[in-house]
């Protein structure tokens, strides 16, 4: 088991999936930890973030006074809208996403499994309000999905598992996973470590996935 | 002389009967009719299904609503907003039923409904719990849902500008799911914060045609939910 | 048999036709007679005309050394776009028309069966090349439907028959039929008769029709 | 910085294979893109598959490039547009065969392959010939016809003004099947008259958002359809 501290910080793994993303990418960002990756573009690239809201061309949260209550992102937070930015209506907006037409979506993960299954909206426990929000429709529409997440729970449960516990957002949907310890591929193989935070062991990394773990890092360096 | 405006919300809502079906637009409190909804609290219907993306936060507009016990049933993608304690309480008493829907399904069978489509293929939600009990289908190889399209008695929609004939334009992302429940709602009910004579608004920029609308109220200075919420305003 | 010049004019087929369009419609015109309706608007009322090219408030034709090509109705030819009009583009154009938002589709026809079946878009020759346009789609979709045309063929055949021979535009669609003769409305028992033109007999009228006709001029007087 | 303008027709069109499906925007002469149809008769793909309303007039434009015998097939609602001659020959001929489409049902079976939907149904051509052979299905009391939604690998789209991103205005009917062929082309080219930096569209009135156009081409002072006919000119 792991603490969280150990590996990459939440920035440092923001920082290392943006690396992964080519320029002019069309993306969008879940709530929470992929919010950061918005900080941490590469020199040189520009992406272009989709808000399923209706809006293609997301800027940063605006200054202090700005804030424009009917100018948000999907987590209902104040943003601002960039040059060359675009509004439209939530039919449009998820034929983007169903169609095919955004690049990149990136997740946040309570549990993926080794076939790729993402269970990240229902913990399923009775008496819970569920809410699902567009989850479902990006993991199915979006070309890549990669999801970025504490390698385990805060109460050290591994988050990558043989089978969801939880219930799933979508069957075989995830493409990588970029946690605090490792960059996962998930392959017909299962999970395949490709990149590890500096000074983790392989051995560190394998102990925390609830799943086999196959070793690629020498592969993608 | 065509002309599609009424002179008040409560004119507006007047006819909406206990029992109707009525969507909502808004995303959170972005595009959320309020001067609409609370006319409809005052005018007391009950019984109403409400199609809406949220179930509103605090205690005025959609939450208000709710919290009125007007609503027995509430079809929406995320009912979870911040601030929203109104629903758990209804939906853990059992006077509110829910209907969990992906946000893109959703507003599919939205549009669908209002485009004359009665059921598309979707591959949203596809072995989750809710594609379970649903229909499916392979096509080219992929399994999809059927899914249906949704119409609704009247539609509630948030416009920033509309002309006489009801031409509608919106206000960044409080645009949302308004021009999709404006063409799905039987009546369509649009307020707006500036009202034109027809003419007025480029018909190259109109986002909502005048056919989809069937009454414009003038709200001029429309209520801003975060700002009464902070207040503290409860509704009514 | 009539003969073309029995009853009303086309112009006045179009006027009578006109009388019957509720102030405010938003009525597709389409492509011949059904056309002259724009210049028979009764006093006092207002119509919105659809067409399907993606416009909704369709002016009349432009002066001369105003037309734009790129401002045609569905007939292609040169329109203007009255104050309060829309361009969409041709999926919304045909949400308007599949989902009910229409009051009104006037079409010509070949043939209309006493079940309202409508034939107004191919002969069903070999070798001829079919084309079907919006027709399927407005039949299907608009709230009413009433056909404008000669009573007979000029061949002096009726175009009113018990089943169409042409291939159908749809089944059970057409409404009401608005002829030089008469004023025929598809009713559960077929064709009724419900107005006449100026000095027609009622034989005059059924001896021209393909189907038994029943008579409710008194009806609607 | 993100820029999809191309230097030229010729260019933005260089890649398109033999054998490629492509939509053309248009409706008659209303939004036809002339310029990259005569840029794909110089290039000299052939076996093509054409998804386009109209099978153009004349000798210029969609008319020529069928004329070139370039076009295998076509998918199309009205292949008898005035002064059409070329089509019902290369037809009746059997060197290009037609896929008849209600016009509607095109409309919407293009916008359903660029919205993700896979199949949809319709009533439009229940009973009729075009229904024919065609998987019905009875809902809610009504019948309706099963419909695929319908991609291309390219599609050539005229607009009136791009910005360097893509996002996209038409002008008047020209605007017609535009959006939404860029919506369902794999690779979507557009022609504008007036292409401008990313920032010069209010976000509010793009019709097309970039994310739907891959090139965009300068083409100042387009070609009208109606004046070459007139004149007399064939292509090439």
């Amino acid at each position: 088991m792991t603490d969280g501290a150990q590996g990459w910080t939440r920035e440092q793994m923001a920082q290392r999936l943006a690396q992964d993303i080519a320029d002019g990418s069309y993306v969008n960002l879940g709530i929470g930890i992929p919010e950061l990756i918005a900080n941490h573009v590469p020199e040189g690239r520009t992406f272009i973030y989709h808000t399923e809201n209706g809006l293609l061309g997301m800027g940063p949260a605006p200054d202090e006074g700005d804030e424009d209550p009917e100018l948000v992102n999907a987590g209902k937070k104040y943003v601002t809208a960039i040059d060359g930015a675009a509004f439209f209506h939530h039919a449009d907006s998820f034929a983007m996403i169903r169609g095919g037409h955004l690049d990149l979506s990136v997740l946040g993960a309570m549990q993926v499994s080794q076939h790729g299954d993402l269970a990240n909206w229902s913990t399923g426990k009775p008496g819970a309000i569920p809410g699902v929000g567009g989850a479902m429709d990006l993991v199915a529409g979006v070309k890549q999905v990669f999801v970025i997440t504490q390698h385990c729970t805060k109460a050290g449960e591994p988050k990558l598992v043989e089978q969801c516990a939880y219930p799933l957002t979508g069957k075989a949907v995830v493409d990588r996973i970029y946690t605090n310890l490792a960059v996962i591929e998930v392959t017909a193989d299962g999970f395949a470590c490709i990149e590890r935070a500096p000074g983790v062991a392989f051995d560190t990394v394998a102990a925390a996935t609830g799943a086999p773990l196959i070793d690629r890092c020498g592969a993608a360096s | 002389m065509i002309s599609k405006q009424v002179a008040s919300a409560a004119e507006a809502v007047a006819d909406i009967p206990d029992g109707a079906s009525i969507m909502i637009g808004g995303f959170g409190e972005a595009g959320s009719p309020i001067e609409l909804i609370h006319a409809l609290i005052d005018q007391g219907a009950k019984n109403l299904t409400v199609i809406s993306n949220n179930t509103g936060s605090g205690e005025v507009g959609l939450a208000a609503l709710l919290q009125a016990r007007r609503v027995t049933k509430v079809i929406c993608s995320f009912p979870k907003t911040a601030n929203s304690t109104v629903f758990p309480e209804l939906y853990n008493e059992g006077f509110t039923a829910l209907e969990l829907v992906p946000q893109g399904t959703l507003a599919e069978r939205i549009r669908a409904g209002g485009a004359g489509i009665p059921a598309f293929y979707t591959p949203a939600a596809v072995g989750t719990p809710l594609g379970e009990e649903k229909e499916t289908r392979v096509l080219g190889g992929r399994e999809y849902l059927l899914e249906f399209g949704l119409t609704a008695d009247f539609a509630l929609v948030k416009g920033q500008q509309a002309d006489t004939f009801g031409n509608t334009l919106y206000n960044k992302t409080a645009r949302n799911f308004g021009p999709i429940m404006a063409m799905a709602g039987a009546t369509t009910i649009v307020q707006a914060a500036n009202v034109v004579a027809a003419g007025e608004i480029d018909p190259e920029t109109v986002v909502t045609p005048g056919i989809f609308v069937d009454r414009v109220v003038h709200v001029v200075d429309p209520l801003v939910e975060s700002k009464l919420i902070a207040a503290g305003v409860s509704y009514p």
